[in-house]
């Protein structure tokens, strides 16, 4: 090292502050103390529909937007819909995601978590994916079948789960990579 | 604020003053409402005495999570230490409602565990004799 | 077109940091006020109206600034809470734009703030998502399976769905992701206030952290921040009186969409692909025309978007008109956004190094005014003439705007 | 300041346990508004809300209701004190000139939790808050005492204003039916029970569910809609210090400032002939009096005169017809146009020009808003 060159200290990675801490007191926000309304009445085909083994979406008659699950206000025309359409049980993924939340047991194997889009509907709903789907095959746009819990007790979650279909698409795409 | 719960620990009133008008504030802020001075910068210690300045008789008592009506009902007082230019909310001990007047001089009881928390002063109670 | 042209003057800074456990709420916020006060260098009793916000169940105390009033400078003065969650800051901006534009008061100070460190920042972001919590058991939801659809936590869970979505239609990289965050955390550790001050981090550093939520990292994700945010707000004739270069307001706009991910009463969300963002771009339309800015990409010198999440930083920069679309991660490895780029973002360093949750979306237009004004500690080498401040919040469907300039908007009237 | 108009209006009736979600009573209110002024959702040009995160038990309470509220690809906001609050943003920005029409709504369920307990957290942390001694019952019996000494008005006097109210209540057909009681006398107020001395609960509203809405619109937009809008002319607005210690409780500081503001504005020198209705939002009969006093409608110390002459205090029933946090504000606006307009059946005053409506929050009305409104076409 030669005198007078300039010695570079080595940033750090990180420049951390450090505060004086002071008391702390404690204060609390009971959650649990509030109750939380919704009508069940007004969704009442819907859950039918669900025990009986078939899906409804809630259509708008002005915008023509097909909700699933039911929503009981279309903000676009701010009007209560109220025309019910039957629905088929095949669905695309919309979008995805893995939970690597920690949990007891998976800790290791991320969790999928999928936004189901019902085929004929507008809208998204979070849901689960059957068990044994790797995550990394799933991808944006893939065809779905809902799988019907084995006990229907007429509630949100009589479909159980969704599995992957075949796409047709695949083929196409495969070919097209080859070429 | 700090100083304050120390004080409180050594049973003693911390209060600020402000840099600018002088107002001495207890429970201490940082900042002065009317000048918007620094008023944590200067200390004063204050006397365990206060006067009364308002109260009410409470049969309620609400906490975070729900409100319950009490068997016996408590005072509610605004007592401004003296020195001080704020008064400051606590419970008046010792005394029965209807006795209870504006203007009545008190002194501090502490709580019988100190922790510097708010809740070491128990409450205030009349000077006897008055 | 406002009748009375709002300016920016000064915009004020709290030091930020994880914990700020030496101050309380109050004297944090205290702080950013008077760092703001003295740099505009007015009397705080020349103050006509406080607005101010933050997210209020983070902390645990209902409308604060009821008992902070004294020290905010809003004793014996009007007094406004706006609050919308993430864009709390950006809404708090906006009103006090409005407040001067309506013509009836003169001088704003408009205050965001933050103090996450007092409360639980996960309860209060899942509560968000798990607020109708006792209704799910009614319609059938049990609980474990709630926590494993939303257990990866609402902002980050709806994060990643964007970030899936996202990569999807771009084609970007994780490697692009980590570019951003190099690139922001480079930029914090020249800024005084912020928070994750990282000034050696490489792309390898970002990637070689697990994942939280694919595919979104535990390097990539915004911190948790205390720290409060001021700006100052006074008329077009007020401010060439005070300021030296004073920041004219020309555009704003805070459009709402339907909420992603979630929708009210467990109903199906109405946001089909979370990267679409038809309300950026609403929103981003409507502050553009106020301004008279046709041209996003060209007329605008220096961004500084809301994403605490680097594939949003990509994504916004897209949605808000300053690229083509999927072209932003091309931009990015090729330094164009970087501080001596064609278009600098996020030289503050952005949400993604510093996220005080009701101040980041003001401290994305202080900062932009700053750098108009030439104060800010990270300066761009070029002269910014316009720049602009974006904010989102909720379930990805509220959208601030703040386009900003160094001269007012004409009125041919 | 120019005028804007108050273009159409709704409330949804109170009720106590309102069997509706949310979305759905707050889709109610502003659906209801809108045909009431004839307009349809896509005339609206920015929504503000008005909702509290803590009275709905989640964060960013505003998130979900942007479709009920009509604010899908508008622009919107949420103001978090009270609905009074929420249309001074509406007024700005309709004064600013971005916006021609502005939706305010107001929305809470204090059947979803309790309402005295969730104020605690409105409390200082790093003192009142561990006490947990002041609340809004100690809070209204204090300033109460404060009041009748500084005073000498007697609890009688006091009770006779609540019985006032109750019995206009009692006409109005939109108060809460459980509110609603023509047959009540100053004795039972004085014999009901006693919350925190000298407060009695017949001294104290009842909460319950509602929500409300109004629509805002410029001088010449308001014109195009209806013959018979309702003008603000003058709104001011101030916030005292939060310290009870530090305030004179008997007056109300933040009131008077506002109010003089407002007068300024809307031009009017003597409010005491000028105004003709006063709806006042007063969390206690007490606070009633002495807002309206601060607001100069009478002299100071001399409310009860009230129920003689001079303005007429609440022909509503103010807060004593159901108060509904988050609302109440919009509602005393709503009470004051349905005068004006000459549509309150059953309990118009005969011709009302000028009224004043009055919002607030915090304890012992700590930040407190007014409204001077006039009347329009007839």
């Amino acid at each position: 090292m030669e005198v007078g060159e300039e010695i570079k200290m080595p940033l750090p990675k990180y420049i951390k502050k450090e505060y004086k801490r002071s008391r702390t007191l404690r204060g609390n926000w009971y959650l649990t103390s509030y109750k939380y309304k919704f009508n069940l009445s007004r969704i009442k085909p819907y859950l039918k529909g669900l025990k009986e083994g078939y899906i409804l979406g809630l259509k708008c008659r002005s915008c023509n937007t097909v909700s699933f699950p039911p929503r009981l206000i279309c903000g676009r025309c701010l009007v209560k819909p109220d025309q019910w359409v039957k629905l088929p049980e095949t669905a695309t993924i919309a979008t995805a995601s893995a939970s690597y939340a920690e949990d007891d047991k998976d800790h290791e194997r991320p969790i999928p978590v999928i936004g189901v889009r019902q085929d004929g509907a507008d809208t998204v709903l979070m849901h689960n994916m059957s068990e044994n789907v790797d995550f990394n095959t799933i991808y944006i746009g893939m065809p779905l079948k809902a799988v019907w819990a084995k006990e229907r007790k007429g509630s949100w979650f009589d479909i159980d789960h969704y599995e992957p279909l075949e796409d047709p698409a695949n083929e196409l795409n495969k070919e097209e990579n080859k070429k | 604020m700090d100083k304050f719960y120390d004080g409180l620990e050594n049973k003693k009133f911390i209060a600020s003053k402000c840099s600018k008008c002088g107002k001495v504030f207890l429970p201490p802020r940082k900042t002065c409402g009317d000048c918007f001075a620094k008023a944590a910068e200067e200390f004063v210690e204050l006397p365990e005495t206060g006067t009364v300045k308002n109260f009410t008789v409470a049969n309620y008592r609400v906490s975070e999570r729900r409100e319950r009506k009490l068997k016996e009902p408590i005072i509610i007082g605004l007592v401004q230490v003296d020195g001080a230019d704020t008064a400051m909310i606590s419970e008046v001990l010792n005394i029965k409602p209807d006795d209870m007047k504006e203007g009545m001089k008190v002194k501090v009881v502490w709580a019988d565990r100190i922790k510097g928390h708010p809740k070491d002063i128990k409450g205030f109670e009349p000077i006897g004799g008055e | 077109m406002a009748k009375v042209q709002p300016a920016i003057i000064s915009s004020g800074f709290s030091e930020h940091a994880s914990k700020r456990s030496d101050v309380n709420m109050a004297e944090l916020v205290n702080e950013a006020v008077e760092n703001c006060i003295q740099m505009a260098n007015i009397d705080w009793k020349d103050i006509d109206f406080v607005i101010n916000g933050n997210m209020p169940a983070f902390e645990g105390a209902n409308m604060p600034e009821l008992w902070m009033g004294d020290h905010i400078a809003a004793k014996n003065k009007p007094m406004l809470r706006v609050t919308t969650g993430g864009t709390t800051g950006g809404s708090v901006t906006i009103a006090g734009y409005y407040a001067v534009a309506s013509g009836l008061y003169e001088t704003v100070l408009a205050i965001g703030f933050e103090q996450q460190s007092c409360g639980d920042t996960a309860i209060g972001l899942a509560s968000v998502a798990l607020g109708e919590v006792t209704i799910y058991p009614d319609v059938g939801y049990d609980f474990a399976r709630m926590r494993s659809n939303l257990g990866a936590g609402a902002a980050i869970g709806v994060a990643s769905y964007q970030a899936m979505n996202y990569m999807a239609r771009s084609k970007a990289t994780e490697e692009d992701l980590a570019r951003v965050v190099v690139q922001n955390r480079r930029n914090a550790a020249k800024t005084w206030w912020t928070h994750l001050k990282m000034p050696t981090i490489t792309i390898e550093d970002v990637l070689d952290t697990p994942y939280i939520s694919y595919p979104l990292r535990f390097g990539m994700v915004c911190p948790a921040t205390d720290g409060a945010c001021a700006i100052l707000y006074t008329t077009e004739e007020k401010a060439r009186q005070i300021a030296d270069i004073p920041v004219y307001v020309n555009g704003v706009a805070s459009v709402a969409n339907e909420p992603a991910i979630l929708a009210p009463n467990m109903g199906g969300a109405g946001q089909v692909d979370p990267c679409e963002q038809l309300g950026a771009m609403k929103s981003a339309e409507l502050a553009y025309g106020q301004a008279g800015i046709s041209f996003p990409n060209k007329e605008i010198d220096y961004v500084e978007v809301y994403s605490p999440f680097p594939n949003q930083e990509l994504m916004w920069v897209e949605r808000l008109g300053l690229f083509e679309e999927n072209m932003a991660p091309e931009a990015y490895r090729n330094g164009i956004t970087a501080w001596n780029g064609e278009l600098p973002v996020n030289c503050s360093g952005g949400v993604n190094s510093t996220n005080a949750i009701g101040a980041s979306a003001m401290e994305r237009p202080a900062e932009a005014a700053l750098q108009i004004m030439g104060k800010a500690s990270n300066q761009v080498p070029k002269t910014v003439h316009t720049a602009m401040g974006h904010g989102w919040g909720g379930a990805i469907n509220f959208i601030t705007h703040v386009v900003m300039s160094d001269e007012p908007q004409r009125k041919w009237r | 300041m120019e005028k804007v108009g108050i273009v159409g209006y709704y409330q949804v009736k109170p009720d106590l346990d309102a069997m509706m979600s949310p979305p759905e009573m707050i889709f109610n209110a502003v659906r209801g508004a809108l045909d009431s002024a004839g307009l349809k959702r896509k005339d609206i040009s920015t929504v503000i809300g008005c909702t509290n995160d803590y009275y709905d038990g989640k964060t960013i309470s505003n998130a979900f209701k942007v479709d009920a509220g009509g604010a899908y690809m508008k622009d919107e906001s949420k103001v978090e004190f009270d609905g009074a609050h929420a249309a001074l943003y509406g007024v700005f920005r309709i004064l600013s000139g971005n916006h021609k029409l502005a939706m305010i709504y107001g929305y809470s369920m204090p059947s979803c939790f309790n309402y005295e307990a969730v104020r605690i957290l409105e409390l200082d942390p790093t003192f009142d808050r561990t006490v947990s001694l002041l609340n809004s019952y100690s809070a209204g019996g204090m300033q109460m005492r404060a009041y009748m000494k500084k005073f000498n008005v007697s609890l009688e006097d006091i009770a006779k204003v609540a019985v006032n109210s109750i019995k206009n209540a009692a006409k109005n057909p939109s108060a809460l039916p459980e509110a609603q009681r023509s047959d009540i006398s100053v004795g039972d107020v004085l014999e009901s029970e006693i919350l925190c001395s000298p407060l009695r609960k017949l001294m104290y509203p009842i909460l319950c569910d509602g929500t409300a809405a109004i629509i805002l619109a410029p001088e010449k937009q308001s014109l195009k809609i209806t013959d018979n809008p309702v003008w603000i002319t003058g709104v001011g607005n101030c916030q005292d210090t939060y310290y009870l210690g530090e305030r004179d409780l008997s007056i109300s500081t933040s009131m008077e400032i506002a109010a003089n503001k407002a007068y300024k504005i809307a031009g009017i020198n003597d409010p005491k002939k000028e105004i003709d209705i006063a709806e006042i939002f007063g969390h206690t009969t007490c606070e009633d009096l002495i807002l309206a006093e601060a607001a100069g409608l009478c002299e100071k110390g001399n409310g009860t005169s009230l129920l003689d002459g001079g303005p007429a205090l609440n022909p509503s029933g103010g807060t004593m017809s159901g108060l509904t946090p988050c609302v109440c504000g919009l509602t005393r606006i709503i009470e004051a146009v349905k005068q004006l307009r000459g549509e309150a059946t059953g309990y118009q005053i005969s011709g009302a020009k000028k009224a004043v409506a009055t919002g607030q929050v915090g304890f012992c009305a700590q930040n407190n808003i007014l409204y001077v409104l006039e009347g329009g076409g007839n």
